[in-house]
């Protein structure tokens, strides 16, 4: 669009800038610095080059986690997406109906990520819990701490519990921003329910389903809370994703090189992933116009 | 004394929205600038009120530079094309809003938009909110506004455009009204010739960026400097025929020729564009120097009173109007007469040769 | 192609509607001609739109039916009605490209892929657009755009009428020329039913056979857009249709002579001559005034008005208050007993003088009294 | 017909959708000896101990206000820090603006736990461990962006030319912004605010690494509850659910204007 | 204040006073002379912002590319980043 041009916009921005370069480039300068020495302990440390990095990219354990992790995100995906979309199309357009199915909808997102953990313990544990003892009830042995596959099953349901409110949030919001004159012309022009589906509401989506694929995807590649809470990582390293492996090492084996080394792989895969992301949300907001 | 522009220069994004603009506004003078959408208009109000700054070139206010100074310093007011009012004000405290921040006196205040909202019919209005307002109320609650203080200069950049017909007719007259009474310097745009007349004063033609023609209104609209000009300032489009002029003879297309008459005479021999506007072309011969001319119609459009047939002549899409209702078969060839007297004579590169007298 | 028939139709938001006031369409009962090119002109919520909805089957009137070549369809859905709708801006299927924008109504009705090739390349080379055949439509300008969708609407050999919501609205004026034009010949060349809604009245006059002027939620008058502007049949539509509207002046009439009053009623004298101001009539006015009820006015078109520069016997003085050059032609304001008038003249006329004589040419005289015309 | 069909299946899906939840409503209603003992699909014996115990014990109630303290703390930071920069953004171009929006959402996109230790560090050089600001500051790494991208889309959607006509009519910036600007975006404000406070309310990580008790926030009450003693599932469930209610009520608040948050798609 | 706990060392410092150094060029640059927004082999219209980051941020690939891919010394990955940062800024 067009706008004033004014580098005094600067001092606006300034505020913003100064409280979040406090938390992210100090911090990432340190990250930087701890990824290439050996650090023992307070003023003891030797500087020991690139060798953390090749330790880290040699590491078999991180190839795993990081396949688990584009595993788990693909699946997460592949569920979220095309469910949020139908959950939107089936919500009602307007009056009470439409408020209330927005706040029940919301819920599930505005409980504390291990909270989420917590209730999805509860809700799957054989003994007392609900989903539990039901599949154990119709004869399969229902286990989420022993058998690794159903570690996932749980994971991937309890993600898409939590977060297909989002896309159908979403969705939801694209579909209620198409004109009217839209669905008359269709009407009009004897289209049937799938077409409109196709030719209008998918297309006119796009803007904010990108968003959607993009947010999830992002999001499922950060999490951490749930699956620690539920899995700790396990059984065994099999729900051991990236941000979970990372705080064992750092935290847990307080290997700060390694760790950093670690963070900054991890970081510039992030930061790669957001460029894209930036760059087909601007494009999205093009073609919207 | 007034508002000069000084070889001003717009640029944005590396495309030249203006350039080469020099023009002078004198106090208290009524000014139209006319063009087509995305001519420059918008751009070249926004410089003269401050909002953007140039890329090239000065803005002189009685001599004074003021290309740097602050919008909120200068004493302007504008209104735009969408209805522009503070959503959450009344319309009252819309109209008084440029005066409470100049921390006027109460009662002044309530007299100059009690004044402002009676000349713009606005006075039931004054406690509603914009958001219950038609557009045409909305409108003139913006104007009102830019009104109600003496601003040196009153900027309207098409205000009218996105009103109903009748209503924008009911402002056109009224604003006029308001006009006459001002010292300040008004500038106005708009598209259409036939409002850009009505408001009269001086007018400045814009194409592309460029400054095509200035002057008098009226003395414009008689003599428009190049084909660009004349087909900006005509509506309907300005027909164009082209001849040859040879041996005192003008040939046009298919055969017709004509001998050189009155102060057609002058000219010499060469390749020429003629215009005529669509209301010289007549269905009927008027006077015995009319030049006849067998077109054929492509479609015949009658509005009420008018008719408007839309016809081809050798190639060339010709509009004539005529006065009184007229219903034409298409397809079929009729005769059309036009004084020579009429023509506009532009070179082949479209320069003005010959404006009628 | 249908004839429609809009059997004592009306209808209002309200659910329960008290009084005529809660009605944005009042009484409509009309019936408009297989083939016609009408419009539908107004001022902004003269309840035009809703009528249009009301015939397009996006809305189902409170009361009254709807017929289609005496076939009932009040309660169809648009898709059964047979009609196609062009909107205020154009709607496109963004994904398709032009050529399937074109054939989506034809496809969606099961015409084989031979015919719906024919049919929309025939359309396209009407509206110019056979060049963008194979691109995509979104990436078009605004004019290409809403020639789309009139093409959309256009496509359907066997559509009951085509309905144009304001279409023009987004076209840059030098473009309306041209696509109003295109629509004038596509009508015809195919004689379709076209229903057009506007509230510009050049738009209306120009493009339609028949014009219905609305007020108001009724429908005021239906005729050819020469006999709106020749007869009025209210007052509305003298002062809607025509730049600048019509002249009114209140007057009562004293044997063949119609005597103007001032605002208060009261007969005005002439200075000089101690007389009324009166204005001649014809045998005709005279004796529809005689039978008229209520107070009357006198109108007259601002182009039948003649005004000389000199004294001109018979003719009025008044007051010059205004001179206005619209370039083709001026309009000049004067001041008749209180009364504002409006006449034109031609471009090269007289400029510059303070009074002029009016003198009102009997033809184009016409009485109106409770704010309609006495015929 | 069709209406109903959708109703059944959106019925459905909402039972399923609040199933465990109501799971969990169940669990927090009964001791957890009964939890233990019997399966059952709804409290038999309702009891309210768990609540009890969690409004009368200071370790369990001070999380609560812990994390109500530095969630409102950090909305109020992001929300004013943001609003002038969402401003500059939507209104003016000037060098590096796209880069500088882009890095702003970088930082909404880091995972937390590569910025953990250096964390930890930073604040325990300033002496912020354990304070309610500290936590504050540290979520307002990932909520200033997020403010500041919300923001940006409403007052995008608000014309500038109102704008241009407050400063031609002799507005300063400030008067501008409180009289005339804030009005007009207060439901992008609202819908901000909740962002904010509800990233900053589900959030763990940080929030568990920057705090050791004075400030420590519920979540991580609970996490340590989990891993160290507590299988007492009646009285974890109760806290659980009692996380939910703030959200809750805000959303409820806001229901009407979140939709239009959703629609710009900033979230 | 003690920054001890950033663990300093001069390869790290030198890094990031030539990543400040860059930023303080390009906006002396863009303040000289504005820059328009074109579109190289890249398949984006880009600004010099934009090709500076695109640049850097596939350098950072390269190394770590040749840290996991190959035995040699990094110093070939450099010299190869510093090529690509030339190429990205002329004609991406």
């Amino acid at each position: 669009m067009n706008k004033w041009e004014d580098n005094k916009a600067w001092f606006l921005v300034l505020p913003v800038f100064v409280i979040v370069a406090f938390s992210a480039i100090l911090p990432l300068m340190t990250v930087v610095n701890y990824s290439i020495q050996d650090i023992f302990g307070p003023g003891e440390r030797v500087f020991v080059g690139l060798e953390w990095f090749e330790e880290v990219l040699a590491d078999p354990r991180l190839h795993e986690a990081l396949m688990r992790q584009f595993l788990f995100s693909g699946l997460v995906l592949l569920i979220e997406i095309p469910l949020g979309i139908g959950i939107a199309l089936l919500m009602p357009k307007k009056g009470w109906g439409a408020s209330l199915s927005l706040v029940l909808m919301a819920l599930p997102l505005l409980i504390p990520w291990n909270v989420i953990g917590t209730i999805w313990i509860v809700f799957t544990r054989p003994d007392i819990g609900l989903f539990g003892s039901f599949i154990n009830g119709i004869g399969i042995p229902f286990d989420h701490t022993a058998s690794p596959i159903q570690a996932w099953i749980t994971l991937i349901l309890m993600e898409v519990w939590h977060w297909t409110p989002l896309v159908v949030l979403l969705a939801y919001a694209g579909l209620r921003a198409i004109p009217e004159a839209y669905f008359q012309a269709a009407k009009i022009d004897g289209a049937s329910a799938w077409a409109v589906f196709k030719y209008i509401q998918l297309p006119k989506m796009r803007g904010v389903l990108t968003i959607a694929l993009l947010l999830r995807f992002m999001d499922s590649f950060l999490i951490y809370a749930e699956p620690f809470v539920l899995t700790g990582g396990g059984p065994g390293n099999t729900t051991t994703f990236l941000s979970i492996y990372l705080v064992k090492i750092a935290v847990g084996q307080f290997d700060l090189g390694p760790a950093a080394a670690f963070s900054l792989i991890y970081f510039l895969i992030i930061l790669l992933l957001s460029w894209l992301f930036y760059q087909v949300l601007q494009n999205a907001g093009k073609g919207d116009a | 004394m007034g508002l000069s522009l000084k070889n001003m220069q717009k640029k944005v994004d590396g495309e030249i929205h203006l350039t080469n603009i020099n023009l002078d506004f004198e106090s208290g003078s009524r000014n139209v600038i006319l063009g087509r959408t995305l001519s420059g208009k918008t751009s070249l109000l926004r410089l003269m009120a401050g909002l953007d700054r140039p890329t090239k070139g000065q803005l002189l206010l009685d001599g004074k530079d003021i290309t740097g100074m602050s919008v909120r310093k200068r004493s302007i007011a504008m209104v735009y094309q969408q209805f522009i009012n503070y959503p959450s004000f009344t319309v009252y405290d819309n109209i008084a809003s440029p005066l409470k921040v100049s921390k006027m006196d109460k009662k002044e205040i309530d007299r100059r938009v009690q004044e402002a909202a009676h000349m713009l019919h606005l006075e039931e209005m004054l406690d509603r909110l914009p958001s219950e307002l038609s557009g045409g109320q909305q409108q003139r609650t913006a104007i009102a506004r830019a009104i109600v203080r003496d601003a040196e200069l009153l900027l309207l950049d098409e205000p009218l455009v996105n009103l109903d017909y009748k209503l924008r007719e009911e402002l056109q007259i009224e604003l006029q009204e308001i006009f006459k009474k001002r010292e300040s310097i008004v500038v106005y745009t708009t598209t259409e010739p036939a409002e850009a007349l009505m408001l009269g004063g001086n007018i400045v033609v814009l194409d592309e960026g460029r400054v095509l023609q200035t002057g008098s209104t009226p003395d414009v609209y008689h003599h428009p400097a190049t084909t660009k000009v004349a087909e900006v300032f005509s509506d309907p489009p300005i027909n164009y025929i082209s001849c040859d002029l040879k041996e005192s003879q003008i040939q046009l297309g298919g055969g017709v020729a004509f001998p050189l008459s009155g102060r057609l005479k002058t000219l010499s021999d060469a390749s020429y564009k003629l215009g005529v506007r669509s209301n010289h072309f007549y269905l009927r011969r008027k006077n015995d120097e009319d030049i006849r001319l067998t077109v054929k119609v492509e479609l015949a459009e009658i509005n009420g009173s008018e008719t408007f047939i839309h016809a081809d002549f050798n190639g060339e899409r010709i509009v004539i109007q005529e006065v009184g209702i007229y219903s034409r078969k298409i397809g079929s060839e009729i005769e059309v007469y036009v004084n020579p007297s009429r023509f506009f004579v532009y070179s082949d590169t479209g320069q003005l040769v010959m404006s009628p007298s | 192609m249908a004839q429609i028939n809009l059997n004592k139709i009306a209808h209002s938001y309200i659910k329960h509607p008290t009084g005529d006031s809660d009605y944005a369409l009042k009484l409509i009962d009309n019936i408009w001609d297989d083939g016609g090119a009408y419009a539908l002109l107004g001022p902004s919520g003269c309840g035009k739109t809703t009528l249009l909805n009301i015939i397009s089957g996006l809305l189902v009137p409170s009361k009254g039916r709807i017929l289609f070549d005496g076939k009932d369809v009040t309660d169809m859905p648009p898709e059964k009605r047979n009609i196609a709708q062009v909107f205020q801006f154009p709607v496109l299927y963004d994904t398709m490209s032009v050529f399937d924008n074109l054939a989506f109504p034809l496809r969606n009705r099961g015409f084989d892929e031979d015919s719906v090739k024919t049919r929309v390349l025939e359309i396209a080379e009407i509206l110019e657009l056979t060049p963008f055949l194979y691109k995509k439509a979104a990436g078009l300008a605004a004019d290409a755009k809403q020639k789309i969708s009139l093409g959309r609407g256009l496509v359907r050999s066997d559509v009951a009428a085509i309905l144009f919501d304001e279409p023009l609205t987004v076209i840059d004026p030098n473009l309306k020329w041209q696509l109003r034009c295109k629509l004038k010949e596509i009508h015809e060349q195919l004689k379709l039913t076209l229903i057009y809604v506007t509230h510009d009245q050049v738009e209306a006059l120009t493009f339609a056979d028949k014009v219905v002027v609305m007020y108001e939620g009724e429908i005021v008058q239906i005729g050819t857009p020469q006999e709106l502007f020749e007869n009025p049949s209210h007052k509305f539509v003298g002062y809607f249709i025509g730049s600048p509207g019509m002249n009114f002046l209140p007057c009562k009439v004293d044997g063949n002579i119609a005597v103007i009053q001032d605002s208060h009623g009261v007969m005005i004298k002439n200075n000089t001559s101690a007389q009324s101001l009166g204005i001649p009539l014809n045998d005709t006015l005279t004796s529809l005034a005689s039978k008229a009820s209520g107070q009357l006015e006198l109108g007259i078109r601002p182009l039948y008005l003649k005004v000389h520069p000199t004294e001109v016997k018979g003719a009025l003085k008044a007051k010059v208050k205004a001179l206005q050059d619209h370039g083709n032609f001026k309009i000049i304001t004067v001041i008749l007993a209180g009364h504002t008038l409006r006449a034109r003249l031609d471009e090269d006329d007289f400029t510059g003088t303070e009074d002029v004589w009016l003198e009102f040419p009997v033809d184009w005289i016409r009485l109106f009294a409770k704010e309609r015309l006495l015929k | 017909m069709k209406i109903k069909k959708r109703t059944i299946v959106l019925t459905f899906y909402f039972v399923l959708l609040l199933l465990p939840i109501y799971w969990m409503l169940n669990m927090s209603l009964r001791t957890n000896a009964d939890i233990l003992s019997t399966f059952s699909l709804y409290p038999k014996d309702i009891t309210f101990a768990n609540y009890v115990k969690i409004f009368t014990d200071a370790s369990w109630y001070s999380g609560y206000i812990n994390s109500i303290i530095y969630v409102s703390i950090n909305t109020l930071i992001s929300l004013f820090t943001a609003l002038p920069a969402a401003y500059a953004f939507s209104r003016y171009r000037f060098i590096g603006d796209s880069q500088m929006f882009f890095w702003l959402l970088t930082n909404r996109m880091a995972p937390a736990a590569v910025f953990l230790l250096p964390f930890f560090q930073l604040y325990s050089t300033f002496g912020l461990i354990d304070t309610h600001i500290a936590v504050a500051l540290a979520h307002c790494l990932f909520n200033v962006p997020l403010a500041v991208w919300i923001l940006e889309g409403f007052m995008s959607g608000i014309p500038r030319e109102i704008d241009e006509t407050a400063y031609i009519d002799g507005y300063s910036f400030p008067g501008f912004f409180v009289m005339v600007f804030m009005p007009l975006i207060r439901s992008g404000v609202g819908v901000t605010a909740f962002f904010c406070f509800m990233f900053s309310w589900v959030e763990l990580l940080f929030a568990r690494t920057l705090t050791t008790t004075a400030a420590k926030p519920i979540a991580a009450t609970m996490t340590r509850t989990v891993s160290a003693t507590g299988l007492d599932w009646g009285l974890l469930s109760a806290a659980g659910i009692l996380t939910i209610v703030p959200g809750a009520l805000v959303i409820w608040f806001v229901r009407n204007h979140m939709a239009k948050g959703f629609a710009m798609g900033r979230v | 204040m003690n920054l001890e706990w950033m663990a300093w060392t001069l390869p790290t410092a030198i890094f990031f006073i030539t990543i400040i150094c860059i930023l303080i060029a390009m906006t002396t640059w863009q303040i000289i002379s504005p820059c328009v927004k074109r579109r190289g082999f890249i398949p984006l219209s880009t600004t010099r912002g934009d090709r500076l980051f695109i640049g850097l941020l596939s350098s950072a690939y390269i190394h770590l590319a040749w840290l996991g891919l190959t035995d040699f010394t990094i110093w070939i990955a450099f010299a190869f980043s510093l090529v690509w940062m030339g190429v990205v800024m002329r004609w991406g």
